[in-house]
């Protein structure tokens, strides 16, 4: 084993450098180093984020868009430049397609209470994964329990690799929609998301992606990916929390109705009579979350000025190190072995609770989280409570996995005892 | 306090009615906590308790026990004898087992008013709940009130 | 006039103490001290709040409540303390009462959505009045039309005054809630919400108060008012952008259907059926803005620290001095005059186009707002397209009044040359 | 320039059909703005110029002139006479009139093609998009967008 973990360990990225890009890295808790690998729940903030956002409340905080003054006009520029660099991102084709939500649920909520309401009907279908987070069920199962419609998940096997034979018998005459999870959450599984979209497409079906995994660890087109909608969080990518994207083809974000209501996304109101805003204003009513929002710019700057192929191509090491170290644990079983995978790592051990394992884990200083991770048809697929999960970002190291490793085997003594 | 009689206190308070109140059940927690310097020794000695749990009779292990708001399942049968109330608890955590065994210590035995009326100040008092309370993964919260619960009504019932 | 006017300035208000504590009240524009006249839009922050931000995301970021880790322990902590201090802030009986959303806008199309769809039917009446902010029109016009209700305004007087006796001719039975403006934010008037609750509640209608405009500026007590609902943004009570509250009664939150479905706000899920989590969580759907939210609650500290009866004294003064002067301006009218009004001052100038006015006055370094400040149809019931707009807060100086009034002076001199 | 004919010139490409073409009146209107130190004294110059802006007659200000997406009212009256596209505007905003000056004195009298190509850099070499391009309050795009959009009607009209 050791040969291919030196030549894992090979890889050109300075990671030393990039961590002192993460103050919170630099923590000590309960007197021993930080590890942090719960990137999935939520990823850390460079320092120039956190700047970003002393900078606008130091210097140009004011409401946008509709303030003829300095600071609202700076504001607004700053603003308005994060949907083009959002449209850049994503490689969308025009900045109309980006709306500004708090995170992806809301955006999922959104599609789903806008394009459902009017597009969803009696005996209809919408098909998702069995790996989806909840929050692309509960909006899906709100919208279809008041339209008399159905959510139907595609099922994935005992590796978490998604059934796409099933998938094809599954897409008849009845589906109106296909929602996916680009990378799931628990599993680290990714789904062939562009093969999905291509075989809904031939039957005139839309397909949302829920990429809240993806885009901070590999590169996104949609145009590419041809996908319908697409929408992520803004915190699972180094900025801030209370920001999210969704984006829309123009024809879909154009004939779907507002969703919420109020200032913004107006163009002119009254008793009589209300008429919308163009989009992407149609979808952005009240006062937006401005300081996030340009902090979100300043994340995908951050990630646009790094090595990204080095950077992913380190998570991968890490995952593929700790895969590697932990299966090599007596009574330790990964779950989630896909071969598409990201940087991820969800394992049980057997007579060993996930949670005690967590709380021990935390004990050393290293934050992993337990349970369904809001996957719950997840686990109940695989027949199990739950799973601790390791998850990684480009600044984590080999040496916190090997801290991982040795509080495993260590928790397991203890717990197993 | 010399350690093996610690220890038989212990298990006696554990599996018998308590004698002594609230009050002094949590003091004497507190006592055996302050012996420790940090989490992780906390962490480890609230495992040994949970590992040392009397197990819950299976029959017991109904969903009319099981107690909601946690990430592990967590089961609490309770009935009372001579106007004292006693709980048995159970879970697949070990962790949760051990504060388990920290409340049964304390309410286990106790009467049904001095459980209702328990403030459990010792909770605070030995850095559990800046690790377990704030977070829904953990059911402390929703134990505790379990426990009262079941005062309230074996109260009621007795009256 | 002077000795009014002296009179009015030994407010004991220590202005310049108060305003070291915001940064960005130093700032210079085109050269120029800033004179920042457009807190209703958004206020500044202390520099308390944006050090918040950067703690937090320095030192503790992670995923709330379902982590077992350190950071997220302490996030979790600090997040729901500030449901507490929100809570008593607004004397609400239970934090269960509290929902974190992103602004005011969002509160009022959570509730006209999630109360309106199971309450209101055919031919029912939402009364709304003349004067509320275009996000309390909206979300009841949508709501309204898809259950074929009817959104119904109480007029108001030339004053801007609220017309209480139409409002009792209008409570009719047809009417199944009541949605009003506490303090408008382009007149400035202070309406009777306690009177319209008492009347409402007589016959058992809910009433929603907007207090966007209120919590910065006077102390809110909902049990005092005993309004049903009671919502506002943070951004204009020195907190960040993207965070704000809606207060219910329990037995209001108990009873309505959750808004957003996904992460937080489930207790259990799967395919066969999904159970909700308790309220408040029952609306907080996905990861919330953690940070945002742990910031809202140092400016409610800062808010509690301060005198706050002297600060408002002095808003007040600051206002009556505004108007005094500005009305003493040939040209010059003011819009909205009632007797119960905070510190915000609206005025037109005869021949003189409020944006070319509010443009010059930003030549000066002077931000204040034009147009119709959302708020349509207060414009269109008084027959003006617009008006300009000097919001005042605390932190605002007598010399900066001076420097406004000069400013419109020279203004109307250049404009309706 | 001595300001005499400065004067004149301007008046002159206002009043009659531009002789000059748009990159050579871009670099006019720069040169003008040059002169000038801050925003305090390049707005009242655009105000100077909104004011001597010649109204617009009271028939063209319809509802199909009116150009949506200002916070003021603004009119745009297009025509085309001999192969060459003259705009009049009007509005209620003083600043608004100015801007519509800066464009009418580059556009008004050009051939439709060079319109609908122009891309009216000087806006940004001005300053002036700084101020007004991002708001929404201030129509100066939609503005813009109108008089391509008569252009491109008049061209394809002509054809
Ligand atoms: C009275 C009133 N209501 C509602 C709002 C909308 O608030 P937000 O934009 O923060 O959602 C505002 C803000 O302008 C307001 O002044
Ligand atoms: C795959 C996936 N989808 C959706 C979400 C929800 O994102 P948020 O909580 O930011 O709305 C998450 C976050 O956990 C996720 O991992």
């Amino acid at each position: 084993m050791l040969p291919e973990m030196t030549e894992i360990n090979l890889q050109p990225f300075d990671v030393e450098k990039v961590r002192s890009d993460f103050p919170v890295l630099a923590q000590h808790v309960y007197g021993k180093p930080l590890v942090y690998l719960d990137n999935a729940a939520t990823s850390q903030k460079p320092q120039v984020v956190i700047d970003a956002l002393a900078d606008y409340y130091t210097t140009y905080n004011a409401n946008i868009h509709r303030g003829v003054h300095f600071l609202s006009q700076k504001a607004s520029q700053a603003f308005d430049d994060v949907r083009v660099k959002v449209k850049e991102f994503i490689v969308a084709s025009s900045e109309r397609e980006i709306v500004f939500v708090r995170g992806t649920t809301e955006a999922i909520n959104l599609i789903a209470s806008s394009w459902g309401r009017v597009n969803l009907a009696a005996g209809d279908i919408v098909l998702v994964t069995t790996m989806e987070h909840h929050s692309n069920i509960v909006p899906w199962q709100m919208i279809c329990a008041e339209r008399g419609a159905e959510v139907v998940p595609i099922p994935m096997d005992d590796c978490g690799v998604l059934d796409m034979q099933a998938f094809g018998t599954l897409l008849t005459d009845r589906v109106k929609f296909v929602s996916v999870v680009h990378t799931s959450n628990s599993l680290g599984t990714i789904n062939p998301v562009k093969q999905i979209i291509e075989q809904a497409h031939a039957r005139n079906i839309p397909v949302l992606v829920d990429a809240a995994q993806t885009v901070a660890h590999q590169a996104v087109d949609v145009q590419e990916l041809d996908c319908d909608f697409l929408v992520f969080s803004g915190h699972k990518m180094l900025a801030p929390t209370g920001v999210g994207v969704l984006y829309g083809k123009e024809k879909h974000l154009e004939a779907m109705p507002p969703y919420q209501g109020g200032g913004e996304m107006i163009s002119s109101v009254s008793f009589s009579g209300t008429t919308y805003n163009e989009i992407p204003f149609k979808f952005e009513a009240g006062t937006p979350n401005i300081a996030d929002v340009i902090s979100l710019g300043v994340a995908i700057d951050y990630l646009n000025a790094m090595d990204r192929k080095a950077a992913a191509a380190w998570e991968l090491t890490l995952m593929k190190l700790t895969s590697e170290k932990l299966s090599a644990l007596e009574h330790v079983r990964l779950i989630g072995t896909a071969k598409e995978k990201s940087a991820v790592v969800s394992f049980i051990v057997d007579g060993v609770n996930a949670m005690d394992l967590g709380m021990f884990l935390d004990t050393l200083g290293i934050a992993v989280r337990t349970g369904h991770h809001c996957t719950e048809p997840v686990m109940h697929r695989l027949g199990i409570p739950g799973t601790v999960r390791a998850s990684f970002m480009f600044y984590n190291t080999a040496a916190e996995v090997d801290r991982l490793v040795e509080g495993v085997k260590k928790g397991i003594q203890l717990l197993r005892a | 306090m010399i350690a093996w009689w610690k220890e038989l206190k212990k298990e006696f308070n554990y599996y018998v009615h308590n004698v002594k109140d609230i009050a002094t059940l949590e003091k004497e927690i507190i006592e055996d906590f302050s012996l420790f310097d940090d989490w992780t020794e906390k962490y480890q000695y609230i495992i040994e308790l949970g590992q040392k749990l009397k197990p819950l009779d299976d029959q017991y292990k109904t969903d009319d026990r099981k107690i909601k708001g946690c990430q592990s399942s967590v089961w609490l049968h309770a009935y009372s004898n001579d106007g004292r109330i006693y709980f048995d608890a159970d879970s697949d955590s070990t962790f949760v087992k051990g504060e388990i065994a920290l409340l049964i210590n304390v309410l286990s035995g106790q009467k049904p008013e001095d459980i209702v009326a328990a403030e459990l100040a010792f909770i605070d008092a030995i850095g559990l709940r800046q690790h377990v309370a704030v977070t829904r993964a953990n059911g402390l919260a929703a134990m505790i009130k379990q426990m009262k619960l079941y005062a309230l009504g074996l109260q009621s019932q007795a009256v």
